[in-house]
């Protein structure tokens, strides 16, 4: 809704609004006081005390750098994929109607309206059937999946604020198609697609459920931590690593938060 | 089948029960792996598994080398043509094996070996010394509702394992407390017998709050959700034990059941040659020892017990019950065709679906 | 004024000669073959997206319809729907209804609790605000799903925080009325379908409070001020007009919830019962007993469930809150 | 002399929809050319088919005598002013500018020149920085306008450019535009569904109708000498006369228009001329509009400031010119 | 009588942004009443006032007498047409017209049946199926229109109800409107910057201008005898002249206003009265429009259809009557 002009939020909903951020942030709280906490086995409540050690001793672990950087490799490239097919994918339903366009816009939902769990097992399944070796691709292929969604959501929504006269504009001025994609759609797009690219790094980043079956033996920071936290050897190291994530990422989300809706009055502003 | 051991590939790839291989990440002076890796050239990557079935479900999608196979697990493997035979002449320690495992039926068909013995145990009864200021003197605490020596009913404080081979443990119970069902082994069950068995486990349900699964979950349950009695492996109670909670283990009267776990090879295994290796060196009597010492179970080299390579001690073998293996009902997979049935015995994929039913209260 | 500047030169023909080179007449043929272009741009996508995902799918529901060798656990490869009566065992069909219950407690919940928040955030929330509100909704989202299940239970546990702090409010009786409670209790929360819940609850209300949010910006405050003028109360107000209008934000929410939990098997793993939800029924039959025609045919729930409330959701619109 | 635009029986059919639909249409050079036609009767098509963005589904385009089939928009020497101006966002006004120039690869300092020129040209001069959005609407009309014009089109199409302005914006955008026209000499194509706007600008004005044109002329042809009750009716607010009506003062069975300033209004009812009654008063500032009812027939006339006023309800005798009543060649 | 709406000092501050200032003003029962002014000038927020969406931050606002301070909207017997229309997009016409008694608890076939006399009312009858986005702006426009006035309210709020519909609608609508007040008898306030709307229209008008009323008079007051160079300039396009000017011609120095149909042309350039050039012409249709420039004065007269026209760049002589020349009481 636009501003509502003078007043403001009753207290009923003021208290239940921040309840529900309380209840949201709290757990998330707990994981900072532990990757604090002196104890090193249990998690004890309340933290007999408190030590900044294990900054240090998650920094000298290999098998966290390990998994750190299979994850960032993945999110990468899975991110690339991402963008390249999602942009494609909202470029051809959004710039023309055409037969057949509802169901491409379900096709690429379907990989995250569906629970993460089949489309890892029918991957899985796939690669065994095929033959396929675990490697990173096969995490990759499975991440890329369902990633595309988000960069076609943030790309779509551009796009359809986008007025569709601005290409014709530039063709009309003497650009070619080519020339009216690198200089009028892709900076008109570009944020779009940067917040979609991050938004698709995180998801992938913190994907544990389809990666599960299509890792193998690799470990990506979260299958990392699965392990970690049922047979833990120094359980405040993985709140540290969790912490440090949460940290890592509160930058990318914002940033993408001001890409996308800086722009959306800048194209907004077109009419 | 091998027949000799060539150059090492430099890896080899082991599905193994939690604690079986160690490279010191949890207690520094338990690391059998490093050592093997700087001698032999061979990296060592481990894959843990929960539960038997999950380590078929492995070795059925393949892509690794050995397994530590219960022996509710080595028959299936075989019978599915996942495992391959061992050339036990080139493996130098073979002799040293126990000789009551050398031959034994979970591994050997019709005198082919399938792998080499690991290491056997026990599944004890593990309770709060707090509550317990003796050992239960029977498997009762976990099967009815009862009022414990701290005067609080057990209903919601003990744990069963989450695996259908915990039928077995019900129907050892009932040999024992209802004999004129019959029951000759608890890995022989008849409808009736079954039934039986079953019904007792819908009862404990009644009293488990949550199943355990994984060894690691198990000692968070009890050091924070106030489990106070469940059968267990000797590991989590060796681990709880060095967490110093008040914890201790017991065989109860009825006897238990247990598990005597063989190294095996996979028939595609990639690297065959280190698998060889290790499959030696996991006979060594100081890996044995300090295994034993570990996971607190039984070494398949007697000489273990004995030598002084390692940490265990011949009262330790005795304390881990190195002298009841006659006693313990071992792991196998239940058959329709069993002798003491007449092959009328309810098979394993029933057991299967049957816990699932009786976990989720039907 | 220079007119001067603008006006043509003598020589300006009225049609541009074609520029030549490659990208020249590419681009020519893109626009005089609109079809080609976007033939040409749709390949990738649904390639990928019919190879890798349909096709591994498909593939996976054809295993649904080969059976398992109950001894070896090696995969019969022939057609049978010995499978599917398998999966309509009373046990099964336990794991399904208990699945789908949760699943919709959980979505009815999410939305009740993202609703205000979702409403504030779209409403009230201004400027640095609503930055913070996005953060705040979007930190939780992206931070460790395994590490905040985790942190739930140790908050859950019998000798938990949560416990700790009932203690210290002298509220422990509350708690423990709670647990004595049939089905929805236990021995602790963290042993609980209540547990289970809670957390599920926790993890996706992000997805929820998105899409409502998303939702509650498109309408005009013009139609709540015109609701009161027409003479309805707040209350009135919110439940003729507000509501209706964010329907399709729930429901677009819904999916993620819904699917979620439909799929998850680590929570109810980590903190529950031990009684099985549909993902660990799949994850176990398919990595634990290797039964992955058991495990195929259980998906096959979760995507015909999915199948119509996908239906559904589009009949309402809420594709486009997503 | 070549036209600089010719439609020879041009079609764009949208499925069943015909957008345009046969029309034949030249237009001179150096013409400011306006397109007035009510909402969905396709001038903004006809005007795409110029740029190029529509191919004709029957039909030949010619531009300055050259064929215009199967040349992109890129290629084609004409330039649009777009409704919503379609300023790239991204850039700033004087990127804007010289994206026309940019794309033909001249060198910046030489671009930036020309595009300080085109915006002095428009009265913007000193806003290059500027984004878009920090333009006022008519300031973004403006600069479409230069960015158009940086090109030397020959022809210029402008797609109601001031429809989104505020009246007075309007007026003083209107006076401009005529005087850049004219100044500059290019060839204007302006689409409007306003008749003000068309008759106070254009040289010659087509009207539209459900995708056809149904008459080309001069403002004063198009006002006076309608030739049908379409375009009697669509430009200004010209009273349509029916056969009857017409055939007791003129003689002829047709259908007539009669300009509502034609028609004197006498307060005596008993008068000579057609009798009404006064259904309502419009004060316009300068003028009051009443409307009438005589005998069934809704008439409109103005009768000037300063002039007697009649009542609401009061009866009243119309009178007016025999020549200024308009017969019209069409029945419909 | 008690005014249907009286505004006592009332302000509405935004921060620095004085929207209201001061205002008084009392609006009559039964009246047709137009806010006219510029973007900005806060009309919407005096509607708003009225309404009860907005508080005032100083002031005492009464409805019929009754103080409004703390009265909720959904309390006050007023009724709001929004500029948006803001129709529910999820409810059909009927429900929608029929909100207003949904929520005062009426049953089902009464407020159906009432709703169908209220689209009657605004000839609409059978359009209660449709959803609003399958009707057309007009429609739309009418369906809000019923919508407001099926709770009979004492005042009736319409906030630039017209300003998204083409000039033809826009004709029939504002027509429309009027009979529609005149028969229900309903107190109107309408918010316009069209200020032909406002003239037609409006029993009386009040022009605003940065959140305070500079005049408020019946149209030919506004129209013909502004007091202010703003409302002169703002209401029609009046001739704004200088002191020096009016000096000349009325002896005082004073503001003066001029209409352009008060104007007349001569072409002999030598002739009597105000030299000037003619710059451009603009046909209007029924007249023609000329801008002139009398020694650097930029100056418009309208010449009717039919007067002999000079060429632009022509040097003409303008007269007017004394008594046309009106002076406005404030200097600026
Ligand atoms: N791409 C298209 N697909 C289908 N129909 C179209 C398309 N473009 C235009 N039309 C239809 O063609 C007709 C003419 O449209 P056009 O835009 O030329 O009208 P217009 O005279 O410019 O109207 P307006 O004054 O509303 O802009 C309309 O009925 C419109 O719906
Ligand atoms: N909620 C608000 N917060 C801050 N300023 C406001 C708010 N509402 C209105 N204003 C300001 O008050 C002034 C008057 O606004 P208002 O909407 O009343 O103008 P208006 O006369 O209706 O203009 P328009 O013709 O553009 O609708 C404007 O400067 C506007 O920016
Ligand atoms: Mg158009
Ligand atoms: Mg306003």
């Amino acid at each position: 809704m636009r501003s509502d002009r003078s007043t403001s939020a009753p207290l009923a909903l003021k208290l239940a609004a921040a309840a529900g951020l309380l209840f949201l942030h709290l757990p998330i709280l707990l994981i900072f006081v532990y990757a604090f906490t002196t104890e090193e086995k249990t998690y004890q409540w309340p933290p007999p005390g408190f030590t900044l050690r294990w900054l240090a001793v998650t920094w000298n672990r290999p098998d966290v750098w390990q998994a750190l950087s299979l994850s960032v490799k993945v999110a990468a490239l899975s991110t690339v994929i991402a963008i390249v097919l999602g942009t494609l994918c909202a470029a051809a339903v959004s710039r023309t109607r055409f037969f057949g366009r509802e169901t491409i816009s379900l096709l690429v939902i379907l990989p995250i309206a569906l629970p993460g769990i089949i489309t890892g097992i029918a991957l899985r399944s796939a690669f065994s059937l095929m033959e396929i070796p675990f490697s990173t691709w096969t995490i990759v292929l499975g991440h890329a999946t369902f990633c595309v969604v988000v960069v076609y959501n943030n790309a779509v929504a551009r796009f359809r604020r986008t007025s569709g006269s601005l290409i014709e504009a530039s063709m009309d001025l003497g650009a070619d198609g080519f020339q009216t994609f690198r200089h009028v759609v892709l900076p008109n797009i570009g944020t779009a697609l940067l917040a979609g690219g991050m938004l698709a790094f995180a998801l992938s980043f913190d994907e544990v459920i389809v990666t599960t079956f299509t890792a193998g033996q690799q470990q990506t920071v979260p299958i990392w931590m699965l392990e970690e936290l049922v047979r833990p050897r120094q359980r405040p190291v993985t709140n540290v690593v969790a912490m440090i994530v949460v940290l890592v990422t509160a930058l990318p989300i914002l940033v993408s938060y001001y890409l996308t809706r800086d722009s959306d009055q800048i194209a907004g502003a077109g009419k | 089948q091998l027949k000799e051991i060539g150059p090492a590939e430099g890896q080899v790839t082991i599905i193994a029960w939690p604690g079986y291989i160690e490279r010191g990440e949890t207690d520094k002076s338990f690391d059998w792996v490093t050592k093997f890796e700087q001698a032999s050239g061979c990296k060592v990557n481990v894959k843990t598994a929960n539960t038997s079935d999950e380590m078929v479900a492995l070795m059925n999608e393949g892509g690794f080398d050995l397994v530590t196979a219960s022996g509710d697990a080595s028959l299936r493997l075989v019978a599915g043509k996942r495992v391959q035979p061992i050339n036990v002449d080139l493996i130098k320690s073979w002799s040293a094996v126990d000789d009551r495992l050398k031959n034994a039926p979970w591994h050997t068909v019709d005198g082919v070996h399938y792998g080499v013995p690991y290491m056997w145990g026990p599944n004890v009864l593990m309770y709060n010394t707090n509550v317990f200021k003796e050992a239960p003197k029977s498997w009762k605490v976990v099967f009815e509702e009862m009022t414990l020596p701290d005067d609080k009913t057990n209903a919601g404080r003990v744990q069963a394992y989450d695996g259908p081979i915990h039928i077995a443990d019900a129907a050892q119970y009932l040999m024992h407390h209802k004999p004129d069902l019959g029951i000759k082994s608890p890995y022989e069950l008849n409808e009736d017998q079954y039934k039986a068995a079953l019904d007792l486990l819908r009862q404990q349900r009644k009293l488990v709050g949550r199943y355990w699964h994984d060894a690691f979950i198990q000692i968070d349950d009890f050091k924070n959700e106030g489990v106070v009695a469940s059968g267990s492996w000797p590991f989590q109670v060796n681990l709880l034990k060095s967490e110093k909670q008040p914890v201790g283990s017991t065989i109860p009267e009825e006897g238990a059941t247990g598990w005597a776990d063989t190294t095996m090879m996979h028939v595609d295994a990639p690297n065959p040659n280190c698998a060889y290796m290790w499959i030696e060196h996991s006979l060594s009597s100081n890996l044995q020892s300090d295994l034993a010492v570990w996971f607190g179970a039984n070494p398949s080299v007697p000489a273990a017990c004995t030598d002084g390579r390692g940490m265990l001690t011949k009262e330790g073998c005795t304390a881990n019950g190195f002298d009841d293996f006659e006693k313990i009902r071992f792991w196998t997979t239940p058959t329709s065709k069993c002798a003491s049935q007449n092959d009328q015995c309810v098979p394993y994929y029933r057991w299967v679906s049957d816990y699932i039913g009786v976990i989720g209260g039907r | 004024m220079t007119a001067a500047t603008i006006t043509s030169p003598p020589a300006n023909p009225a049609i541009l000669p074609a520029r030549g080179g490659i990208l020249s007449s590419l681009s020519d043929l893109f626009w005089r073959r609109p079809k080609f272009l976007l033939l040409l741009m749709l390949l990738p996508p649904l390639l990928w997206l019919g190879i890798v995902y349909l096709g591994a799918l498909l593939a996976l529901l054809l295993q649904s319809f080969f059976s398992i060798d109950e001894f070896s656990g090696m995969i019969n490869r022939e057609f049978t729907l010995k499978t599917y009566s398998e999966l309509l065992l009373p046990s099964n069909i336990d794991i399904i209804l208990r699945t789908v219950t949760m699943a919709a407690l959980v979505t009815v919940a999410s939305a009740v609790i993202a609703f205000p928040i979702a409403y504030y955030a779209a409403r009230y929330a201004r400027g640095k605000w609503k930055a913070l509100f996005y953060l705040g909704v979007m930190l939780p989202l992206w931070s460790s799903y395994l590490v905040k299940v985790y942190a739930w239970k140790l908050i859950l546990a019998k000798e938990g925080i949560l416990g700790w702090l009932l203690e210290k409010l002298h509220l422990t009786w509350l708690l423990d009325a709670w647990l004595s409670l049939p089905i929805v209790g236990g021995n602790s929360l963290s042993v609980s379908f209540t547990g289970t819940f809670i957390v599920f609850v926790y993890v996706w209300l992000p997805f929820m409070i998105l899409p409502i949010q998303a939702a509650l910006e498109r309408v005009p405050v013009s139609l709540t001020e015109a609701s009161g003028d027409l003479g309805a109360s707040p209350g009135q107000t919110f439940r003729h007009v507000v509501f209706p209008l964010a329907l399709p934000g729930i429901v677009a929410g819904s999916i993620f919830t819904f699917s979620l939990t439909l799929g998850d098997y680590i929570i109810p793993q980590i903190i529950g019962t031990s009684r099985l939800f549909i993902g660990q029924a799949v994850y176990a039959h398919q990595g634990t007993a290797g039964n992955i025609p058991l495990a195929a045919a259980f998906t096959v729930v979760p995507i015909v469930i999915m199948g119509f409330y996908l239906w559904a959701a589009k009949r309402m619109g809420a594709f486009d809150a997503l | 002399m070549t036209p600089a635009v010719s439609f020879t029986k041009v079609s764009r059919h949208f499925g069943t929809v015909r957008a345009v639909d046969a029309v034949d249409l030249e237009i001179q050079p150096g013409e400011f050319f306006a397109m007035l036609g009510p909402s969905g009767s396709g001038k903004t098509t006809c005007l795409r088919l110029i740029a190029g963005f529509e191919q004709p589904t029957a039909g030949h385009i010619r531009i300055f005598g050259e064929e215009a089939q199967g040349v992109p928009p890129y290629r084609r020497n004409v330039n649009t002013v777009f409704q919503d101006y379609a300023l790239f966002p991204h850039l700033n006004v004087l990127d804007n500018v010289a994206y026309g120039l940019m794309v033909r690869g001249i060198g910046r300092a030489e671009r930036h020149k020309a595009a300080e020129e085109a915006l002095a040209l428009v009265r913007l001069p000193g806003f290059g920085a500027r984004k878009p959005s920090q333009l006022s609407g008519g300031q973004r009309q403006r600069v479409a306008l230069a960015r158009a014009l940086i090109n030397r089109p020959k022809v210029l199409l402008l797609d109601e450019p001031l429809g989104a302005l505020d009246l007075k914006l309007r007026e003083s955008m209107q006076e401009e535009l005529k005087i850049l026209q004219t100044s500059l000499g290019i060839t204007f194509v302006f689409v409007t569904h306003d008749q003000g706007e068309a008759l106070s600008m254009a040289d010659r004005v087509a009207v539209f109708n459900e995708g056809r044109i149904m008459q080309v002329g001069t403002p004063q042809d198009i006002y006076q000498k309608p030739r049908s009750r379409f375009v009697a009716d669509f430009v200004g607010s010209s009273n349509v006369l029916p056969p009857d009506f017409v055939q007791r003062y003129a003689g002829q069975r047709r259908w007539g228009s009669l300009r509502p300033e034609s028609i004197r209004v006498a307060r005596q009812a008993a008068g000579e001329g057609v009798q009404a009654r006064v259904v309502a008063l419009n004060y316009l500032g300068s003028a009051t509009r009443l409307s009438l009812d005589a005998g069934g027939l809704r008439l409109h006339a103005t009768v000037p400031a300063g002039a007697a006023l009649p009542e609401p309800g009061e009866h009243v005798a119309l009178t007016f010119n025999r020549e200024q009543l308009h017969l019209m060649e069409e029945g419909a």
